[in-house]
């Protein structure tokens, strides 16, 4: 019993964290109709700032944030406005092939900016645990779980009550009306795209904290933000979240009873199952279905 | 009375789009290209592809030895930018997973004749039926999803088959790769050689051209393009829309797969992280769309030019080019959204580079 | 003899939404049925569901008698059966003559191919007097010219049995003419022809007996003239306010002459799609 | 829309055209124009060839692969190498393998085209394994400097050569250092491996070796390689409460099991593990939890071999920090140790002929800061055994073989 | 008020207005009618920035906004209800209402929010129902009361009555005359010629792309040309 609560409870908590990396993703995606393949990069790039403040400043990671959230909201707000912009309008492989330049660019500017090493933003309580009985809780895992409940809660609400999150509700379901309204659709999309870009930084600050890093781990993190956006329904924040606590499950719990070796099978199965069978996703919404083509 | 207000094909209202481009002439570019009949500078176009074609025959005799696999490369990846062409882009479904033949190809020669001691043209022929088979089995539930649902489950399907593939150590070798029989006692087929292996992609990226222009002028191209444009009006004017896209589907499989054979064939070891890598169908797809999609000749020109343009990157900029390289594909996915093929023309029709036309075309 | 086309009690509904609710109705061939109704009344969506675009929930669809009653599209048209959209859909990338080809090469009874496919769609152009604008891309037509073109294409496949979804929209008085001619000819020629239409004068000029459809119902079925004064018609038209109006305008100068036959109904924006 | 379509592909061919004759003149024109140096030296300078994974997954190690190489040409230029009485000087030239094996097959090839028949492997057994067949077949001579994986050395390959211990050796020198250094003497041994060919390999290894020692081993356990989350294979042994866990792996599962571990509460007397723990990254990511973890390595700064280019091994790591600014680990000093046996090998034959340098360094018998070498008929290094080093305090420090030790092992090792 | 000169406009290549000219003035009720497809939706929308003019003016106020962009032109005043009323269909009626007002940063915003469900005590019980899943006439409330939100100078209605029962009809127009009461501009598009004529002062006749006639509603509606002209295909 006691393994089976371990892998659940770690499950949710690694879950959590994925979610944070895919709730940004799944919001671009439900918004702007563009898959960001470089959005691992960003969360990647984000875990570098923090870490680098971390190493320099002595900042703690999660106290970071109040400095990595806004200058990668920037970040996102320019390669929005200045480069996908451009192409928002072409069929569907053309952001994903300039999105995927994008990502060679940022995790190769990486590289030769921080070299391949692996690194880890430690911190005087990312060896702590709390022991509840046989289940283990690491203290930093539960911080960066938190953080992205905290964050998701943050985005529900930053969506739902303020005028800019209507704008981008709205700009997602008919940017011709919105244009109509007032709403500047340039800005609301590198609004959409900065505030996706802070919150894969501030996963990646997460990433940092519980565990290792360097820049070729991008990839990785944008396919599996790809099953959970899928499995949550596009532009849903609490799909996301969702999505992201049944993936750290399923992985855990298929890690645990089929085969460690099993895990990305498990993934990618779970994918192309819910694209089969429920292409809206779990809590997948009807308008954003009839806008998402399927 | 002049001329009346609805335009054919774009109403008034935009209903039936969520995001259009308001005021654009088009609401998409010419996705096909137009199948032309025979004309005299047709013939004049393939006349020269044909010289090309017979001094890359002659290349043993022009080029030094490591010229001959850099070029055997550049075959096999305008051959798979052309099986990508097929699917992608005449019919219109973005495969993000064709790398997924690829590695079945691979893997089907590699296991055969390692494991069952077959020569390699049988196991070729196999390989080649295998691809076109799983592309029936993912294509038949994938293909009824569109745009970019279609482009991620095939792409989960791809990282999917290699995770089985890295699962079934005892028939694959598992993440330990498998070694095809090349040399010594055990090999079954001789092993061709530089030259040889330019010859096998050579031959294919022949075939891959002969298909795609076959395929471009046949009945069968018309329905895929059909398809392209407007499904429910393909399905109107008669075409069984399943059953072209399921065949397209398997045609791009069966060449990508005899590609992935020949492949595993010349690198004796394979792995599946390099069989069944995204990158590889990445490639594809840049090569594809960049050169021009939907065009008989576009994936041919993005493929040989881009794996030049990659291989220059790599031996002048030996720390940089990936990175280089990241951002030309940036700068010609915003300056040539239609592909090279289609600006040629357009700066030959129109006299000037159209690249503020392109410029203007998809952004917001 | 089996009628060309025939449906019994066809029905389908989206979610509580009855689109389509018990429409029968029989085309014999060299007939022509126009089909009326105001905005929402199921008109394209009746052709849809005959057309194989959309599976119905209830009764059957019969095409020369063979029940091809949720037949895929492409079914429907190997048994000859044609259509034209109510929003025009060509064949972007490919050039007028290709467009119409396309319909020869699937649809027509056979198949054929490239070059006969062609010469079937010279032959086609030629009649609907498109053959100067064959080698252009259909973006590039006028609008008359981009109605013809969809008539070509659906008269490429040789059918039997004809769907015009409002093929007279956009049109000047003019180049309605020419359409309507046409249509007498294939009517002549012994197809059966459905015509969708808002356009009161085509519906009066051309068919054999109009449906009036509201609300995905049948209100009722007769010859045109008739039908068109009918006070159900005119009130599910124009509203009770305006039917008051004729009756009163027509009680002042005698009772005669016709009521909605020149009317122009709204516009039938978004009513092909279904809900979700 | 397009007008005149039909015009269309002769426009497209004859860019086709163009693009592929100007490649084709360009790259023709470029690489056969230094085809004559068969000697390998031309000029004063001879040049080997090196394909490095600069991009991509292995790029962290190929880096610190070049690191290696990059010394070497240093100190060797530094000293002077001298070949057939004249004084030439030592290149490397290098490219990216993009961590991919047909690329660094390629790559070997168009260093044979240019000349360069001496060839130092690239990063990863993947890509040596692709290279060694191409050099087997261009007849150019490769000295390997880290790849491991045994399969390389069952192909009769006779141009390979690899300083390092194969794969197997690995993991299952730890379990000869522990069984000989630890008491209590641990039981029970759960192994975690990748599930790539080298690390199999060295799981393998390990997994026979404990057996021979007499430990039960209560489990092998496989994940995806260049996984950062091994929580589920570590909740599945936890229970199992062995005595010592290895593990066969890279850095990032490295420092996963040992995070997680501690994490998850995992407590056996002690942590062994290929690759990661001599890795500079390992302790400094891991920081207090790295405490005490064993690891195995290719060589140790305490090595006891001598050479006349880079001294002792205290004396190779003193070079190495003057020139980086911080100590190398076993990568850097097996990519100078390759490179070594070249300079070695071309002093000896007094010639950069393949040929002759094939014949050299078939025949080296030498000691170095690496330790001795000395190549058997497949071109393993028979002399060399892996050292085992500890975690102490921070630093790596060597606990095994005896005779190279700085300093006790440690065992067990408290862990909380 | 506004003033419309020479304004032409077209898709592409394919040119669909012909220098139209026009007048509103403030507290007016001004029909625009025509047949299907006579350009009046193209004339909307080169209006309010959706479609950019091919040549002529719009001026507001005396202020010349020909080559504003749609968000800037609401700015200014003018509130286009878009043809098919393009509410946000995963929006409530309420986020539809504030949308509405999005680039108002004045504090009235909550009491024309009160205004305009006054106006329409209907969409009140709908507040918090999602607009796409309202019926035809709530969804035409919404769009309007959406489109007064934004305070506008002029209100431009398209397609009023399509997809509405007659007797709604006859409400839409009394609203749009009280909205005209309180000094606001209305330009109301239908083709129902003889609903949106009744409610207008004036009104314009387009046939293929021209203004074919003009005037007070009385001499448009007694007009037998005019009456040809609109029906056009008769």
């Amino acid at each position: 019993m006691t393994p089976f609560l371990q892998a659940t409870v770690y499950g949710l908590l690694q879950g959590g964290l994925l979610a944070l990396v895919a709730v940004g993703f799944s919001l671009v995606w439900g918004v702007m109709n563009v898959v960001n393949l470089a959005h691992g990069a960003l969360a990647i790039t984000g875990a570098y700032f923090s870490w680098q403040l971390h190493e320099s400043l002595g900042l703690d990671p999660v106290l970071s944030l109040v400095v990595v959230l806004p200058v990668m909201f920037m970040v996102g707000y320019v390669i929005q406005r200045g480069l996908i912009n451009l192409v928002v309008n072409a069929p569907i492989w053309m952001t994903l092939l300039l999105t995927f330049g994008l990502e060679a660019l940022i995790v190769n500017g990486l590289l030769l900016a921080f070299t391949g090493d692996f690194r880890s933003t430690r911190t005087g309580y990312s060896t702590n645990t709390l022991a509840l009985g046989g289940v283990r809780i690491p203290y930093a895992r539960l911080i960066a779980f938190g953080l992205s409940l905290l964050l998701t809660v943050a985005l529900v609400l930053f969506i739902r009550n303020t005028k800019m999150g209507l704008a981008i509700r709205a700009t997602g379901m008919d940017r011709t009306a919105a244009r109509l309204m007032g709403m500047n659709v340039r800005h609301v999309y590198a609004v959409t795209f900065g505030t996706a870009t802070a919150l894969a930084a501030a996963a990646g600050s997460m990433i940092g904290l519980v565990g290792t890093f360097t820049p070729v781990v991008a990839g990785g993190y944008t396919l599996q933000s790809f099953v959970i956006a899928v499995l949550g329904g596009l532009g849903n924040m609490w799909g996301a979240l969702a999505g992201g606590l049944v993936l750290g499950l399923a992985t855990a719990w298929g890690a645990l009873y089929l085969s460690g070796t099993l895990v990305n099978a498990i993934a990618f199965g779970i994918l192309v199952l819910v694209l089969i069978v429920r292409p809206s996703g779990l809590l997948g919404k009807p308008y954003y279905e009839a806008r998402a083509e399927a | 009375m002049a001329a009346t207000s609805a335009r054919p094909g774009m109403p008034e209202s935009e209903s039936e789009s969520a995001h259009p481009e308001l005021g654009a002439p088009t609401t998409g570019p010419p996705k096909a290209a137009p199948a032309g009949r025979t004309t005299a500078s047709q013939l004049a176009g393939w006349a020269l592809v044909l010289g090309l074609l017979v001094i890359c025959l002659l290349a043993p005799k022009l080029f030094i030895p490591s010229f001959l696999r850099t070029l055997s490369a550049v075959f096999m990846f305008a051959t798979l930018a052309q099986a990508w062409n097929i699917i992608g882009g005449f019919t219109g479904y973005p495969s993000f997973g064709n790398v997924v033949f690829f590695g079945l190809g691979g893997y089907t020669i590699a296991v055969l004749m390692a494991r069952s001691h077959w020569s390699f043209w049988p196991a070729l022929v196999v390989a080649v039926v295998l691809g076109a088979a799983y592309a029936m089995l993912i294509g038949i539930p994938t293909l009824r999803l569109k745009g970019h649902y279609f482009a991620i489950a095939t792409l989960g399907v791809a990282e999917g088959t290699r995770e089985i593939v890295l699962n079934v150590p005892k028939v694959t070798g598992g993440g330990a790769g498998i070694t095809v029989p090349a040399v010594g006692p055990s090999a079954t087929t001789s092993y061709p050689g530089n030259t040889g292996f330019l010859y096998y992609f050579l031959a294919l990226l022949v075939v891959a051209m002969l298909a795609v222009y076959a395929i471009a002028r046949s009945r069968f191209g018309f329905a895929l393009r059909a398809i392209n444009q407007d499904e429910d009006a393909a399905a109107a004017a008669g075409i069984n829309t399943t059953r072209m896209k399921i065949a397209a589907f398997m045609v791009s499989g069966a060449i990508t797969a005899a590609a992935g054979s020949i492949y595993a064939f010349q690198q004796v070891s394979i792995y599946p992280d390099r069989l069944f890598s995204v990158d590889i169908t990445v490639l594809m797809v840049i090569m594809a769309v960049i050169g021009g999609s939907g065009t008989v000749i576009g994936p041919l020109v993005g493929g040989v030019g881009l794996q030049f343009l990659s291989e220059y990157l790599r031996q002048n900029f030996t720390d940089y080019h990936t990175f280089i390289f990241g951002a030309i594909i940036i700068v010609a996915v915003v300056l040539l959204p239609e592909g090279a093929v289609r600006f040629a023309s357009e700066t030959v029709r129109q006299r000037r580079l159209p690249i503020m036309d392109n410029l203007r075309r998809y952004r917001l | 003899m089996t009628a060309a086309l025939e449906t019994r009690d066809l029905s389908v509904r989206f979610g509580g939404l009855k689109a389509v609710d018990g429409i029968s109705v029989t085309v014999e061939d060299g007939r022509v049925l126009g089909v009326i109704g105001p905005n929402g009344a199921g008109k394209s969506t009746f052709i849809n569901l005959i057309t194989g675009q959309i599976r119905p929930t209830r009764g059957k669809v019969l095409v020369a008698g063979r029940d091809l009653t949720g037949a895929k599209p492409w079914k429907i048209a190997a048994a000859r059966v044609a259509r034209t959209f109510q929003i025009n859909k060509p064949f972007r990338g490919l050039s007028v003559r290709d467009n119409v080809a396309i319909g020869a090469m699937f649809g027509a009874p056979g198949g054929g191919s490239v070059a006969k496919a062609r010469g079937v769609a010279d032959e086609v152009l030629e009649r609907l007097g498109l053959s100067g604008v064959a080698e252009l891309g259909p973006t590039e037509l006028s609008v008359a010219h981009a109605q013809r073109l969809e008539v070509a294409k659906a008269l490429a496949l040789r059918p039997r049995v004809l769907f015009l979804d409002e093929a007279m929209a956009g049109l000047r008085p003019a180049e309605m003419e020419p359409q309507l001619e046409l249509i007498r000819e294939l009517r002549r020629e012994g197809l059966a022809i459905v015509v969708v239409e808002h356009v009161m004068r085509a519906i009066r000029s051309v068919c054999d007996t109009v449906l009036v459809m509201q609300e995905g119902r049948e209100l009722l079925t007769g010859p045109p003239d008739e039908v068109l004064a009918d006070e159900r018609v005119i009130t599910a038209y124009l509203g009770q306010r305006y039917a008051e109006r004729q009756r009163a305008e027509r009680a002042e100068a005698g009772g005669s002459g016709p009521a909605v036959a020149d009317q122009v109904g709204p516009r039938p924006e978004g009513e092909t799609r279904a809900p979700g | 829309m397009l007008r005149h379509p039909t015009r269309k592909p002769a426009i497209v061919a004859l860019v086709a055209g163009s693009v592929l004759l100007t490649a084709c003149a360009n790259s023709g024109g470029s690489s056969s124009s230094s085809s004559g140096a068969s000697t390998g030296v031309s000029g004063d300078t001879v040049t080997l060839g090196a394909a490095v994974s600069l991009t991509g997954a292995l790029a962290r190690e190929g880096i610190l692969t070049r690191e290696g190489y990059d010394l070497c040409t240093d100190v060797v230029n530094a000293k002077g190498l001298q070949i057939g009485g004249k004084k030439v000087k030592l290149a490397i030239t290098y490219q990216d393998d993009k961590s991919a094996p047909d690329t660094a097959g390629q790559l070997i090839d168009q260093f044979n085209d240019k000349g360069n028949k001496l060839i130092l492997g690239p990063y990863g057994s993947a890509t040596t394994e692709a290279a060694a067949a191409v050099v087997e077949r261009n007849g150019q001579v490769m000295v390997d400097s880290s790849g491991a994986d045994d399969k390389i050395f069952t192909k009769g390959y006779k141009r390979t050569f690899a300083v390092l211990s194969p794969a197997s050796k690995y993991l299952s020198a730890i379990v000869t250092a522990v069984n000989e250094l630890a008491t209590p003497k641990p039981k029970t041994v759960a192994i975690l491996s990748a599930d790539d060919g080298f690390s199999k390999t060295a799981a393998d290894g390990a997994k026979t070796e404990a057996g021979k020692v007499g430990w039960n081993v209560v489990a092998t356990n496989y994940f995806p390689s260049r996984a950062t989350d091994v929580s589920s294979s570590l909740t599945q042994i936890r229970g199992l409460k062995p005595d010592l866990v290895l593990g066969s792996v890279h850095l990032e599962e490295g420092i996963a099991i040992i995070r997680q571990s501690r994490e998850l509460g995992v407590t056996p007397m002690a942590f062994g593990e290929t690759v990661a723990p001599p890795t500079p990254d390992f302790a400094s990511t891991l920081g207090p939890q790295a405490e005490g973890v064993l690891g195995s390595s290719q060589w140790t700064k305490e090595g006891k071999g001598k050479d006349e280019w880079f001294g002792t091994a205290a004396d190779y790591n003193a070079s190495f920090q003057q020139k980086f600014g911080r100590e190398p680990e076993y990568h850097a000093a097996e990519a100078t140790a390759a490179c070594f046996a070249f300079v070695e090998a071309m002093t000896k034959a007094n010639s950069a002929d393949p040929n002759k340098v094939l014949d050299a360094v078939a025949a080296l018998d030498t000691d170095s800061f690496f330790g001795q070498i000395k190549f058997n008929q497949t071109g393993l290094n028979i002399y060399k055994p892996m050292a085992v080093i500890q975690i102490q305090q921070g630093q790596q420090v060597a606990v095994w073989p005896k005779t190279d030790k700085t300093s006790a092992m440690r065992w067990p090792v408290a862990t909380s | 008020m506004l003033q419309v000169s020479e304004l032409s406009a077209g898709y592409g290549r394919v040119p669909v207005l012909f220098d139209i000219s026009l007048d509103v003035d403030e507290g007016d009720v001004v029909a625009l009618v025509g047949s299907n497809g006579a350009g009046k939706t193209t004339l909307l929308r080169a209006m309010s920035g959706m479609l950019p003019p091919s040549g002529g003016t719009v001026v507001l106020d005396g202020k010349d906004i020909t080559r504003l962009a749609s968000e800037q032109i609401v700015r200014l005043g003018i509130a286009h209800v878009p043809e098919g009323r393009r509410l946000f269909p995963g929006l409530t009626v309420e986020e539809n209402l504030l949308a509405g007002a999005y680039h108002r940063s004045d504090g009235d915003v909550r009491r024309d929010f009160d205004r305009v469900l006054d106006m329409f005590p209907r969409l009140r019980e709908r507040l918090r129902q999602v607009a796409g899943s309202m019926s035809g006439g709530e969804q035409q409330m919404c769009a309007i009361a959406r489109g007064l939100m934004s305070r506008p100078r002029l209100l431009m209605v398209d397609e009023l009555s399509m997809g509405l029962a007659p007797n709604l009809v006859d409400l839409f127009l009394d609203r749009l005359k009280a909205i005209a009461a309180d000094g606001i501009a209305v330009l109301v598009v239908d083709q129902d010629v003889d609903a949106a004529l009744r409610a207008a002062r004036h009104g314009y006749v387009m046939s293929t792309g021209h203004i074919t006639a003009q005037g007070s509603s009385e001499q448009l509606l007694a007009d037998p040309a005019v009456r040809d002209a609109y029906m056009g295909v008769g």
